[in-house]
């Protein structure tokens, strides 16, 4: 096998084994799909282990492959090819083992849902798209995993169609998300009118010859030509990975089952923004008020997601903002150049959250899909596997040390810190002040669900839909289908970090496929200060962030411990700051009155008045209704009587007479 | 004053009247009279031009049949006079005004320098003594216009089959023979034997 | 093979003929129709095969081409021949053919035999229209393609189908009829009705761009586009599934291929000089009738609004060119845009098509076409309900589909002429979505709308065939689409060279 | 003098001999046998084109020669009218006969009145002099006038007679008043004459103009073109269809070859003059006759108010006073008469026992009655509407293309723009034949030569439309363009 | 002196009062016809003139025409005038409005 069959297969076979398990879902039945679909993604998973290893161990190459010509047109030729550095391998990598873990809990999570083998086939062609766009080479084909991701997205979230609330929030994220993508296409658009081509090798080489070129959009404002192409892909980044303004869609997602919320809403699809940055880092770079933009915005992210986190009862929503709020540090650490830690901040976050959500999705089969907090509790019992490993995951968020997460974290603090680029001090504030507010949110997580004494009621009879707080069964761990992966996604949530740290940061094990200019190059100064990863760890004690979590641990802990009281007397206290958290800074509520509404009611206005009104009521029927009145009256001339006849005949005769021979 | 001026004038003078009259009056018969008055006035003017023949002809056809055609109808038409001339006067300004501007446009091209004056048309001389203008225009008739006068001839035909056409009905109930009928018939038509039983005879 | 067989007009007169024999089977052999009218579509679909097979897409000469005087008086010709404008749309044709024909199989039960016969003669008239190359014979062409369609909407077609009908014929006829003053002006200037001769004919600028408004009256109205386009909805709404069909994937693509084989050509320096009014409606078109579709009630309103917008990006494709010459040194972008439009309308045509076909499977089950009375329907017929959703999300532009491939072309494109101008073209990929989408909730998802949904079964192995073969066909041609580019290559390059070259400097003017 | 080619008008003799052994044929042959006449009328029409075909005058070279002092002419414009003026009236014959029979006038003086009123077109279409044109113009009015009236017991149609008669009359008193003008102006009868002695005229022609003011009046009112149409509603609607039929189809070309006669022919030098008067009455005319059929309801006098408005469109094709132009023009009133005659065929054949199919509404549902014949009507409405690919389509397109060599584009606007009005109505009665139910379920039976002609009248619409070469050839070589 | 204008006014008169009588006339048919016959008698007037001023005979040959189809059409008109008198028993002009729109 060439390499390159190996690496059509790569995202072939999910593809395969989503077209079994979904176009034959009678013939398959339900085991069939769940081995189908696992063995294509597994075997997938091994294939590109296959990949990493060779380019670790035996130095394979850059590889960039075309596999077939999509489209000549206007001497622009677009194809579809993979590229396949570090960086590539990597994401492969990580999505394919997060997928098979995925797929694996699938089985058990599942295991009674109507939909099975359609939800193995979405995973299945989730992994696909997901691949394609990591392993893309060119503009269009990122494109092409990029909505690909996001059609799957949408059918995952509104899995459960007949919900309501499902298939809104699938259409909310699909909607949110386009709007990314609009500013997604207008950039690819941009490079491609900017440098003749969409090929990444081409474009890369060719982006500083542009450096100095301004365009003029509006009347009087004259912008640099990158800027505007960096900021246009930029905000397709904001789309898919729920940075702020556009984040909205993320929180909803949680309608989907929790294995999409791990696998695609936090773990990889949502990523593919961060992903996107870092591989287009050769244009970035030389936009300096783009990475500005791109920095602030994930500091706002960063924090003003955490904060939202703090007072979400949801368990799965609290993850979401979690995510969100992680999704915005990576977002800063690009927007200061530090990609590789964006990067390495990603991959450990994928374990990790992955980890956090499947532990919940755990706890939500015990409670027969009981979400609420307020109704969980002292779970620690009943479930110790999910206990353990939500505490792995939690430690791993908050960046205690040695856990991945510290190290990925740390290392964006650390990077925030060295940049002097504008705004580079509030987002280092940001940055800092989200470890506390992590720590806190994460604790109150752990507690409110696994301590303190449990707070929903076990009654049998309670019949097919009992109130909240009240159970069928006495809750107990999940089967082994869903605590292997919890397990399996466990052990590098808490060794990735501390493996990987160094090459992946400082060895400039990325440096194939991330350009940094060495003015912004903010990890250097970090590299020289790195020591091994014991070091750091035993360093970052005696710094700010540590402390932040630890005293977000001690209030957490206090609080929800011991004085839960306290908890309701904040909320009653600062009843402004909770509203406007609870609500979440009412983004939807402005969103629903600034764009649904509005583009309702000018559809309508449109429709109503203009089309109907104006041009078929008053043009197309009125001229009409003219004709027919016109009509009607010259109807009325005959009148019958002879004499009116002649009298017309008269007085033609006398006009025509008045007009050519008196005249 | 030449007196072919005033002869022109008179007989205008009248012809226009009668004009003026038959367009005016209530009772039809009266309009026809005076149309047979401009007729007659038109015939003098004729002469006057030199159409022997067509004055004449005006008079004998148009006057000897034409009207008494008209007049004819008029009284076999039973018709009430007095509404008939009803909302005359209301419609009089209106036809005035139509008539005098259709006439002012005509009279305006007519008298207009250079169209029909003496310039554009010498008074022609008279005709020399022994012309014959029946014979000149019998001459063109049965040469230059001989389709011409086919023609003629059957329209008047068609006049007489349309005329026919249109007034022949046959009345209902009416009674005709038809000889041919009469000759075919058969004995079993008319005579219809009926087969009786003899009476019984009653009582004697 | 073939290639001397006057493929052209087996092409057009096949089906006509064919559908004049099934008029006479009567109303009282139905099947027999049916069964006619399918074996003369497929037939004629396996000569456009063949034609294609036989066409040399490496120039842009015509191809195929029959000259023979038609009236001699006044030097019209009956003149047919292909280029690679035309090969794609003639299989389109020919392709819907043999669709709709399915399509209408059990569906109408009464007078079938003109059913048939109407989109037979239709079919013949529509691939007239698109190898015509003397303009008498495409008007012809043009305006007889309104009779069967007029007919099959007044027959076949819902409550408001008298005035549909009667709108869409007045509409379409009022449109051409100026485009008619314009041919006769060319014909009497230029002593020809050759299309083809036209294009180099000198004209002023000012002769020009009183053609070019005559061209657009008729283009515009036809394709449709922002402020003609209100009779499409009626017309789409009121025609029965099959007519809504062709309407969509076929009719409208004439007024965009009016523009390529008329406006572009014959009279460039106006179209240089008018761009400007064509890409703004164009933009108006895309933007306003996406928020017009957005609120739409009915299904198949919603999918015409939703064509009209689709449409604007053909006339943007197309009219960008000039701006694009004068941006760019070389405007090749300009080649991406007019072979965007050009998949566009192909790619359009499979779409819209499928998609007034599953509303037409909706249709024939609950005879409603409102969104209120269904809700859920993924829950009762879920083979159904995938292809809906494809079609759908094909419909708002998802790469993968081919719905995506003239968008995206289109674009790139109009990013090259000005920012703004793609900008407001990307909006589509907003309100695309919304409007796809949201139908997509309230009718494919959510709890079973009402007990009739409740009883609904899922579609057959007719439908499943049709929709089958359009969902090959979206995907296809949306994963690759090189084949069918590559057709159009030619012909492109030699209409952007000629545009390029004013004509009134010609004229001496 | 010359009578040496008197056979030039052996066509017309043939008509007036057999319109004469018709007329006393009738006095022999009993009622049942009726059909006699009908067939001997049929007869003269086959032997009147035969006759017309042989006219070997051509043969000689010559595009045209006259007769009696040239005031006949024959050319192959008036051959060819005459051949389809015979065809026409064949059609009608057939119509007529199936017509007169169900409301009992099958009479003879149908045959003879139409007879001498095509005589009097054939006059028409060859006079070269005012006097003649005046004669065959007024044998043709006379005979019409009485037609009109045919019904003797209708109120509608002794009405309709008397303002057609007054109106009539009215206008060849105005026509004779032109003529009396040019014959004061030129002073000659003969067109020729007239035409050679303009030509020698100098500078001011203003009695000219004057007399071609009244001339355009008399020719408009023949046509029906507004605003001297208004007796084309009224006569249409009273008259019994099978002389409306009769009326709408033949004196229309005598009016065609009137107008080319009397304006090109003759007052050719005034052309700018009389163009400008045409496109005038044109103009309203298209409007005047689409916007008024509208509201019509009764689909005869829908059908005027469409003629009224095909008038117009003729007109137009006489305004370059080209070749093409007067081509155009023939070619629209030959097709005009085929589609006019179509029209009243199919109100004849709806025409229940006694009753005329006058109402829009008769016609609801044709296409469940018999699809055979709604198709026809349908071809007829699409063709009078001028969609292509039906004859209709290519007469308005000549005659558009004829405006536009005038260099009159505001009129070719206004004529298209119309034309779709117009289209309404036509469509309006194929909506009533396809989307309606009918009202009634009675058959429709005709008999089999009544079939046989309007299938094939229908079939023309068609046929002449695809192979429209041939008819566009002959009319345009007949000006030898 | 009496030129040719002199005629031609006295027939350009007579032709506007046949005219202007038709279009008045609002009860009797019978006038109409006499009114065309006014028209008629107007034109040979014109006629007669142009004859005697031009010297030919032609516009006489056309006076003896319209004389002869006048007859004709006044036959014919009376004809009609009966028919309609039969069938409404009235010839009343504004009687005469069955037929329009």
């Amino acid at each position: 096998m060439s390499l390159k069959t190996i690496l059509l297969l790569i995202p072939l076979l999910p593809l395969a084994a989503a077209a079994i398990a979904g176009l034959l879902r009678k013939q398959v039945g339900r085991a069939g799909s769940h081995w189908v679909a696992i063995l294509g993604v597994g075997v997938s998973f091994l294939l590109s282990a296959w990949v990493l290893y060779q380019q670790i161990f035996l130095g394979m190459e850059t590889q960039n492959i075309t596999i077939y010509t999509w489209m000549i047109s206007g001497g622009v030729h677009f194809e579809v090819g993979f590229l396949i550095d570090h960086l590539t391998t990597l994401m492969m990598t990580v999505v394919t083992f997060v997928s098979l873990m995925v797929h694996i809990y699938t089985i058990g999570y599942m295991a009674t849902d109507p939909g099975y083998q359609r939800f193995f086939s979405y995973i299945a062609l989730f992994t696909f798209s997901m691949l394609m766009l990591v392993m893309s080479n060119n503009f269009m084909q990122l494109f092409f995993g990029w909505e690909a991701v996001g059609l799957v997205s949408y059918l995952l979230i509104g899995f459960w169609f007949d919900r309501e609330s499902a298939i809104y929030a699938g259409l909310k994220a699909f909607l949110v998300n386009r709007v990314g993508d609009f500013g997604f296409l207008l950039g690819i658009a941009a490079v491609l009118y900017s440098f003749g081509s969409l090929d990444y090798a081409t474009v890369f080489a060719a982006a500083p010859g542009i450096a100095g070129k301004t365009v003029t959009l509006i009347p009087g404002m004259e912008w640099q030509w990158i800027t505007v192409i960096c900021i246009c892909l930029f905000i397709g980044a904001m789309g898919k990975s729920a940075q702020a303004p556009l984040h909205v869609w993320l929180p909803d997602s949680m309608e989907g089952p929790t294995p999409i919320s791990a696998l695609i809403h936090a773990a990889t699809m949502v990523t593919a923004g961060i992903f996107m940055v870092a591989r287009m880092s050769p244009l970035f770079e030389l936009s300096d008020a783009a990475l500005s933009f791109v920095m602030l915005i994930g500091a706002v992210t960063a924090l003003g997601m955490g904060l939202v986190g703090i007072v979400q009862n949801d368990i799965k929503r609290v993850i979401a903002y979690s995510t969100l709020s992680q999704l915005g540090y990576m977002t800063v650490a690009l927007g200061v150049s530090a990609y590789s830690a964006a990067i390495f901040h990603l991959m450990t976050h994928a374990f990790f959250k992955a980890l956090l959500f499947l532990g919940a999705g755990s706890v939500i089969i015990a409670l027969h899909h009981q979400q609420d907090m307020r109704y969980m509790g002292g779970l620690r019992k009943q479930m110790p596997i999910t206990w353990i490993t939500a505490w792995v995951g939690t430690l791993a968020l908050i960046g205690f040390p040695f856990m991945s997460g510290f190290y990925s974290k740390d290392s964006i603090i650390e990077a925030v810190a060295e940049s002097s680029r504008w705004g580079s001090e509030v987002a280092y504030w940001s940055v800092l002040l989200g470890v506390l507010i992590t720590s806190f949110y994460s604790f109150r997580l752990l507690y409110l669900t696994f301590h303190g004494q449990p707070r929903y009621r076990v009654d049998v009879g309670a019949g097919e839909h009992p109130p909240d707080g009240v159970v069928q069964h006495a809750p107990h761990e999940s089967p082994w289908v869903v605590t292997v992966p919890l397990i399996l996604l466990a052990i590098p949530s808490i060794v990735i970090g501390y493996l990987l740290i160094g090459p992946v940061l400082f060895e400039g094990w990325l440096s194939d496929a991330i350009s940094v200019l060495p003015h912004n190059n903010v990890l250097e100064h970090a590299a020289e200060n790195f020591h091994g990863p014991v070091a750091m760890a035993k360093h970052a004690i005696g710094t700010a962030p540590f402390w932040l979590m630890i005293t977000g641990f001690v209030l957490a802990t206090f609080i929800y411990q011991f004085r839960p009281a306290l908890a309701d007397f904040f909320k009653q206290k600062l009843p402004g700051i909770y509203r406007l958290l609870e609500n979440k800074y009412y983004f939807d509520e402005l969103y629903q009155k600034l764009f649904i509404s509005r583009s309702v009611r000018i559809g309508r206005g449109l429709w109503k008045k203009v089309d109907a009104g104006v041009i078929d009521g008053g043009l197309v029927n009125g001229s009409a209704r003219l004709m027919g009145n016109l009509a009607a009256r010259i109807r009325v001339w005959q009148s019958g009587y002879l004499f009116h006849y002649a009298f017309a005949m008269i007085a033609g005769l006398i006009g025509i007479l008045a007009i050519w021979v008196v005249l | 004053m030449p007196i072919t001026e005033i002869v022109f004038y008179v007989f205008s003078l009248v012809m226009v009247s009668a004009g003026v009259a038959v367009i005016t009056v209530r009772n039809p018969v009266y309009s026809a009279l005076f149309l047979v008055l401009a007729f007659f006035s038109s015939a003098a003017i004729w002469l006057l031009l030199e159409a022997e023949f067509l004055a004449i002809v005006l008079i004998l056809v148009y006057v000897g049949a034409v009207m008494v055609l008209f007049l004819f109808v008029v009284m076999m038409l039973d018709i009430n006079l007095t509404p008939l001339k009803e909302g005359f006067i209301r419609y009089l300004p209106v036809g005035i005004v139509v008539a005098v501007l259709m006439a002012a446009e005509l009279l305006l091209v007519i008298w207009s320098k250079g169209s029909f004056d003496q310039g554009a048309f010498p008074i022609p001389p008279p005709n020399p003594v022994g012309f014959s203008n029946t014979k000149a225009l019998g001459e063109l008739l049965f040469t230059n216009y001989l389709l011409a006068f086919e023609a003629a001839g059957v329209i008047l035909l068609v006049a007489i089959i349309a005329a026919i056409a249109l007034t022949l009905r046959k009345r209902v109930g009416e009674k005709r023979q038809n000889p041919a009928m009469q000759v075919r018939v058969q004995r079993d038509e008319r005579v219809r034997l009926v087969k009786m039983d003899p009476e019984p005879r009653q009582g004697n | 093979m073939a290639s001397n067989w006057p493929i052209l007009s087996i092409l057009i007169w096949l089906p006509i003929l064919g559908g004049l024999a099934i008029l006479t089977v009567g109303n009282q052999r139905a099947p027999l129709a049916r069964v006619m009218a399918l074996v003369i579509s497929i037939l004629v679909f396996v000569f456009s095969i063949f034609m294609l097979m036989a066409f040399d897409p490496s120039t842009a000469a015509m191809k195929f081409s029959e000259l023979s005087p038609w009236i001699a008086a006044f030097n019209v010709n009956y003149h047919l021949g292909v280029d690679g404008f035309s090969v794609p749309l003639i299989l389109l044709t020919t392709f819907f053919g043999v669709l709709v024909v399915i399509a209408g199989w059990e569906v109408i039960q009464e007078r079938v035999q003109q059913y048939m016969a109407a989109f037979l003669i239709m079919e013949g008239l529509m691939v007239g229209v698109f190898s015509a190359l003397d303009a008498l014979l495409f008007y012809v062409f043009f305006e007889a393609m309104l009779i069967p369609m007029f007919l099959l909407i007044g027959m076949w077609g819902g409550p408001r189908r008298v005035y549909a009908t009667i709108k869409f014929f007045l509409y379409t006829f009022l449109g051409s009829v100026f485009m008619l003053i314009g041919l006769i002006y060319l014909y009497i200037q230029s002593g020809t009705w050759s299309i083809l001769e036209w294009q180099d004919f000198p004209l002023t600028l000012e002769v020009q761009k009183w053609l070019f408004l005559g061209f657009l009256a008729a283009f515009s109205v036809k394709i449709p586009m922002w402020p003609v386009h209100t009779w499409l909805p009626d017309a789409h709404v009121e025609a029965p599934t099959g007519g809504s069909v062709i309407l969509a994937a076929i009719m409208l693509k004439i007024g965009g291929y009016g523009f390529i084989r008329f406006s572009l050509p014959i009279t460039p320096d106006a179209a240089a000089a008018l761009d400007w009014l064509i890409i703004a409606l164009s933009l108006i078109t895309v933007v306003y009738i996406g928020f017009v579709a957005l609120v739409q009630e009915d299904m198949k309103k919603l999918i015409a609004y939703s064509s009209i917008s689709h449409m604007g990006f053909v006339t943007l494709g197309l009219f960008i060119a000039f701006a694009i010459f004068q941006n760019s040194d070389g405007g090749e972008g300009a080649a991406l845009g007019v072979e965007g439009a050009m998949v566009q309308m192909i790619s359009h045509g499979f779409i819209s098509g499928a998609l007034f076909l599953c509303v037409g499977v909706l249709y024939d089950r609950l005879h409603s076409r409102m969104i209120v009375d269904y809700g859920g329907v993924a829950h009762t017929m879920p083979w159904f309900a995938a292809f809906a959703v494809l079609f759908f999300m094909a419909n708002s532009g998802l790469p993968g589909t081919s719905g995506f491939v003239g968008e995206f072309m289109v674009i790139l494109a109009a990013f090259q002429a000005n920012f703004w101008y793609a900008f407001l073209a990307s909006l589509t990929l907003i309100l695309g979505a919304a409007y796809s989408l949201w139908l997509v909730k309230r009718v494919i998802f959510g709890p079973v709308g009402s007990k009739k949904v409740a009883k609904l079964e899922d579609i057959n192995a007719r439908e499943a065939l049709v929709l089958g073969t359009l969902a090959v066909a979206v995907l296809l041609l949306g994963l690759w689409p090189e084949p069918l580019v590559n057709l159009m290559h030619a012909s492109v390059d030699q209409l952007l060279a000629h545009i390029q070259q004013p004509k009134f400097t010609m004229a001496g003017n | 003098m010359n009578t040496t080619n008197m056979l030039l008008a052996a066509p017309e003799f043939w008509v007036l001999i057999m319109a004469c052994v018709i007329l006393i044929a009738d006095l022999f042959i009993r009622e049942e046998r009726r059909g006699i006449i009908h067939m001997m009328a049929m007869i003269t029409l086959v032997f009147a084109a035969i006759i017309t075909v042989r006219g070997d005058y051509l043969s000689e070279g010559l595009r045209s020669a006259t007769a009696f002092n040239g005031s006949f002419i024959r050319d192959p414009m008036g051959d060819v009218l005459k051949l389809f003026s015979f065809f026409i009236l064949g059609i009608v014959y057939v119509y007529a006969k199936f017509y007169l029979r169900q409301f009992r006038m099958f009479r003879t003086d149908f045959y003879t009145l139409t007879l001498f009123a095509l005589l009097g077109v054939m006059l028409l279409i060859s006079a070269n002099s005012l006097v003649t044109i005046y004669l065959g113009l007024e044998l043709t009015s006379l005979s019409t006038y009485a037609l009109v009236a045919f019904d003797r017991e209708s109120k509608r149609g002794s009405e309709a007679a008397m303002k057609y008669f007054v109106l009539g009359s009215m206008a060849s008193g105005m026509l004779l008043y032109g003529m009396s003008m040019i014959y004061g102006a030129t002073g000659s009868m003969d067109l020729a004459d007239i035409s050679v002695a303009i030509s020698n005229q100098d500078g001011d022609s203003m009695i000219l103009v004057f007399g071609l003011v009244f001339l355009v009046v008399g020719l408009a009112f023949k046509l029906g073109v507004v605003p001297f149409h208004m007796w084309i509603p009224d006569v249409y609607e009273g008259a019994p269809a099978a002389v409306t039929l009769f009326i709408s189809a033949i004196p229309k070309m005598a009016g065609f070859a009137m107008a080319y006669r009397l304006l090109y022919t003759g007052l050719g030098d005034l052309h700018t003059d009389w163009q400008q008067m045409l496109s005038i009455l044109a103009v309203l005319s298209i409007v005047l006759g689409n916007l008024a059929a509208i509201a019509q309801t009764n689909i005869k006098r829908m059908l005027a108010y469409s003629t009224i408005s095909h008038m117009g469109f003729i007109l137009m094709g006489l305004l370059p006073g080209t070749a093409d132009g007067f081509g155009a023009s023939m070619y629209y009133v030959i097709v005009y008469s085929l589609m006019s005659a179509g029209a009243f065929g199919m109100i004849i054949l709806l025409s229940a026992r006694g009753v005329e199919a006058e109402q829009l509404d008769d016609f609801k549902g044709l296409n469940q009655r018999n699809g055979w014949y709604a198709a026809i009507m349908a071809m007829i409405m699409f063709s009078m509407a001028g969609v292509p690919v039906f004859v209709g389509f290519f007469a308005k397109w000549l005659v558009i293309k004829a405006a536009l060599d005038a260099g009159l584009l505001w009129l070719a606007i206004s004529a298209v723009i119309f034309s779709v009005v117009g289209a309404f109505y036509y469509l309006r009665v194929i909506k009533l034949m396809y989307f309606d139910e009918p009202l009634t379920e009675s058959p429709i039976d005709a008999p089999v030569d009544f079939n046989a002609v309007i299938s094939l009248n229908g079939l023309l619409m068609l046929g002449l439309g695809v192979f429209s070469g041939s008819l566009i050839a002959v009319c345009m070589s007949a000006f030898g363009a | 002196m009496l030129t040719l204008a002199h005629f031609l006014s006295l027939g350009a008169i007579l032709f506007c009062l046949g005219v202007a009588g038709i279009f008045l006339n609002r009860k009797n048919v019978i006038i109409l016809l006499m009114c065309i016959e006014l028209m008629l008698l107007a034109v040979n007037m014109n006629f007669v003139a142009f004859s005697r001023f031009l010297g030919n005979m032609d516009g006489q040959v056309f006076v003896f025409f319209i004389l002869t189809v006048a007859a004709s059409e006044a036959a014919i008109g009376l004809a009609i005038l009966v028919v309609l008198f039969r069938n409404r028993r009235t010839i009343n002009v504004a009687e005469l409005d069955e037929l329009k729109g």
